[in-house]
Parts: structure tokens; C-alpha cells; sequence
């Protein structure tokens, strides 16, 4: 898994890329929690996620949780169906806000 | 076809990726659509590392077993470890909960295959993953 | 990482993308760019072929064991077979050809892996295929 | 794999999806030999093949000698990397007469 950030129009947008398993779900969580720290939208980009397991879902929540707690808004967006998959057997996929992309994900 | 397919990994996180392909590619020669393909994956991947976290301890080194069998109606993956047996009230006992940091695997589990079964074998502790093949 | 993997398959084609995937993914955690990642898969996959065709002579119920060993400077494939011993003499035996149906697998594991070697070992024959890691 | 198989400008395309192997090469074989048959001319777009093995070239050498035996064209177009880097190492890349897409492939 990888990951790039950059910032535009004052949200930062996050774009994973990769398997998000056991493995890479700490690398994700420090980088979401890091660049939460430095706006106030944050917007994920899931378009290159073809796999995601509880623990990459456990690091959505917390930054949702945090963003939460911070007064800060999270957005997902570009989600497949593997994604999508895994939130509804999880039955999250009513707890994230999700666009389809990312004009959509920066509009207010 | 009544074959049956034996993979010995250690209970290192960075093997995931290569059961989890193996566990793709098995699915779609057995004629599960993509999504069941998908969720098969899934639900062996979350078994794994649940041997991997709990049954381990998170060591790295030991091994992890698994044994694939697909017979007319079902395929079938027994996964075998050596750690800790697992403790049969702490599997699904967390409801799942939009709040929680943890206890969504054995849910996901148990949603995508029919059959669930954590037992105690000679050779260790033995979980049991069965989904039924489209006709 | 000094780790090794154990893969068991019946000596079926239908099962040959599975060992693909999971050699394709071994070789990028190993660190292979993605060109030598097809080039490790298509050597393990074209000695798969050979066991099934020469040494099983096209008999699928048979068994082929993989073990896969990875460890600072190589990554080692050592596939086992029950089957016809290969005759060495035929190996790389006819000249790559424009012209020629056969004889261009063993040649392609030869360009691909950096140590190919033939054996009669107890349990069967083993064909060992080791590929230098990137520093 | 799997095979589609369609008439454009007084030429037959043959498109192939999928991996070429030990198991799928046989059915490639017959599919692409009925369907010289039919034609004069023969463009198979291999754009959606990311395996190929010995046994998918052999192939690919038998439907070319037919095409010469019989005195008809035979183009490969859309090579993959793993097609390109097969057709290298079994020394074939300028036996074929091979195509960027299908334009050029049905160019005189
Ligand atoms: N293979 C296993 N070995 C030992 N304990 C296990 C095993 N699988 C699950 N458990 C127990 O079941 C609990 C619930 O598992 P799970 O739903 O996957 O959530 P989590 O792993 O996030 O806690 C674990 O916390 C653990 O106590
Ligand atoms: N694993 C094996 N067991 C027995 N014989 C083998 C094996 N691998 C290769 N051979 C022999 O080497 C020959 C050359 O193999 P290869 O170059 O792959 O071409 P082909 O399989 O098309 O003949 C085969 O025809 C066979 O006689």
C-alpha cells in the first residue's frame, strides 16, 4: 500500500493505493491521523483500494471518531466494490459521508 | 472436481497478500461469481490474521496451515495453528458497533461462509471456513 | 527475511493461476520489479507445465509440491515430483526456433532463473529454480 | 480465457481475455485456426492478456505457419509487457508482424 498527499482548494486529499490488510493498516492510520491534524476536510480517495480488512476499517473509524471530536469533516470517495463490500458487511456504510468523486467530495 | 491444495505459511503479515491470491484465484476456478470470490478472500484473510494476532501473539515466526478442499456442492479451508486455542465466547461477541476499534472480523466471517467451526485437533487448533458452490 | 512458504497442488492446469498469483506476490515482497515478478512466474509456471505434461505424462491427480525459501541475496523455488525423472539429456535440448511447437519452456527458465537444477532426491524429483535478489 | 471474435473491414479480430497457459492455450489454438479459415486476414488483440506461457506461443507459431502455408496475413496488435517480454525471451519478436492498435493493425 501506498499513499500520496496534497492539498486543494483547503481540503487535504489523501489518495491510497494498494491492499489495505494487517500489514499496511498502521502506515494508513498514522498517515490519516497526521494529515487530519493539518486541515480541517479531510478527503480520502479509495479509487486504487482493491482490498480493505477489519483493520483497515478499524483506522476509518478512528479517523472519522477524531474528526468527529475535533470538529473536522472526513469524506470518502471513489469507493470499490471491494470497499463497499466490506462497509456494508461491516454496516458502516452509513456512518462515513462517501461521494462518488472528488468534485463531488470538495463541493460544501 | 475433488481436489485439494495445501499452502504452509508463516504467521508473518507480509504472506497475506499471497494467500489472499491464491484464495482469489481458487474461488473463480471453483465458479464463484467476483463478489463471492471477493468474500472468500476475506473471510480466510481475517481468519488468518486473527491466528496471526491471537493465536500468536503476534510472533512472526511460527506456522499457519492451510488446507483447501472443494468437492461438487462446497469449497472448504481449514486453517491449522499452534498458538493459543481460541476462546469460543470471545468469537462474534462483540456486537458490531459503529464505534468500536475492533471486533468486526469474526462477524465478517460468519456473514460470508455457511459454515464456522473453531475446534482443538491433535495437531493444534483447526478453523473450518465452508461456502456452499453455485449449482 | 528467511522464510519459507509450502504450496501442495494436484497436478491439474486448472490450478496453475493459483500458484501463479501467489509466486507473482511473493516476488514483489521479496523486492522484484515487476518484470522479474513475471519473469519468476512464468519460470515456476512453465516447470509446472513440464511435471504435469512430461514427468505425469498429462495424468491431473497427481501431486506437485512447491517450497518456496526466500532469504537475504535469493529467492529459491524447489518443485517436487512423484513422476518419470527428467532425462537430462533433454533439457534446453532443441535450439529456440522460429519454426518449432515445443521445446522453448525449459529455455525460458534457464534465461530467467540464475541456478536451475535437476535432481532425484528420496522423496521424488526435484527441480530447484533460484533467482538473485536485488541488493 | 476467454475469445470474441468480430469482422471489420475485410479482416477477422480475434480478441483475447485473460491468461494463456497450459489449460486455456488448446482452446485458443482451435479458435484462432477455425477462424483463419474464414479469413484472409487475421488481427488478434492481445491488449487484455497479462499471462502468456510456451505453450500460448506454440500456438501463436502454428496459426502463423497455417497463415503463410495458405498465403494470408496474420497481425498481432495491443502487446501487454508480459506478451512483449515472452515473445523476447523465445527470440520471436520479429517473426510476427505485430501492431500498436487495431487502426494500424487493419492498415494495408
Ligand atoms: N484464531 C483465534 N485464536 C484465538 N482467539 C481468537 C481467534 N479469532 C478470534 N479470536 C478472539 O475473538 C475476538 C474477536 O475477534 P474479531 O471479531 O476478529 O475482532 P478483533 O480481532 O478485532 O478483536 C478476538 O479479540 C479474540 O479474542
Ligand atoms: N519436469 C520434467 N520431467 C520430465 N521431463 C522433462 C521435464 N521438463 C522438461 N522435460 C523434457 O525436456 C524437454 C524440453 O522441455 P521444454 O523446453 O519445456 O519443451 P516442451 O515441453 O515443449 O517439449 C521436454 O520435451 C521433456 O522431454
Amino acid at each position: 500500500m501506498k499513499t500520496s498527499t496534497r492539498n486543494e482548494r483547503g481540503a487535504t486529499i489523501v489518495e491510497v493505493v494498494g491492499q489495505i490488510d494487517l500489514g499496511s493498516s498502521p502506515a494508513l492510520r498514522k498517515t490519516l491521523l497526521d494529515s487530519l491534524k493539518g486541515t480541517d476536510r479531510l478527503a480520502i480517495n479509495l479509487i486504487e483500494v482493491k482490498y480493505i480488512d477489519s483493520s483497515g476499517i478499524a483506522s476509518l473509524v478512528e479517523v472519522l471518531k477524531e474528526a468527529r471530536r475535533s470538529e473536522k469533516r472526513l469524506v470518502l470517495f471513489g469507493l470499490t466494490p471491494a470497499v463497499r463490500e466490506v462497509l456494508q458487511l461491516t454496516r458502516l456504510s452509513t456512518i462515513f459521508e462517501i461521494r462518488e468523486n472528488e468534485a463531488q467530495a470538495l463541493e460544501a | 472436481m475433488n481436489f485439494h491444495l495445501r499452502l504452509v505459511m508463516p504467521s508473518h503479515p507480509c504472506f497475506l497478500p499471497v494467500v489472499r491470491a491464491a484464495v482469489g484465484e481458487l474461488g473463480s476456478i471453483y465458479g464463484l461469481p467476483d463478489e463471492e470470490c471477493r468474500g472468500i478472500t476475506l473471510a480466510v484473510d481475517e481468519a488468518l490474521a486473527n491466528i496471526i494476532r491471537h493465536a500468536y501473539k503476534n510472533r512472526y515466526d511460527q506456522e499457519i496451515e492451510v488446507y483447501c478442499e472443494a468437492g461438487a456442492d462446497r469449497i472448504e479451508f481449514r486453517l491449522l495453528d499452534r498458538g493459543e486455542p481460541a476462546d469460543r465466547a470471545k468469537i462474534c461477541a462483540q456486537p458490531l458497533n459503529a464505534e468500536a476499534l475492533s471486533g468486526r472480523g469474526t462477524h465478517m466471517i460468519k456473514s460470508i461462509m455457511d459454515e464456522v467451526r473453531y475446534e482443538q485437533v491433535p495437531g493444534g487448533n483447526q478453523l473450518t471456513l465452508s461456502k456452499h458452490l453455485p449449482g
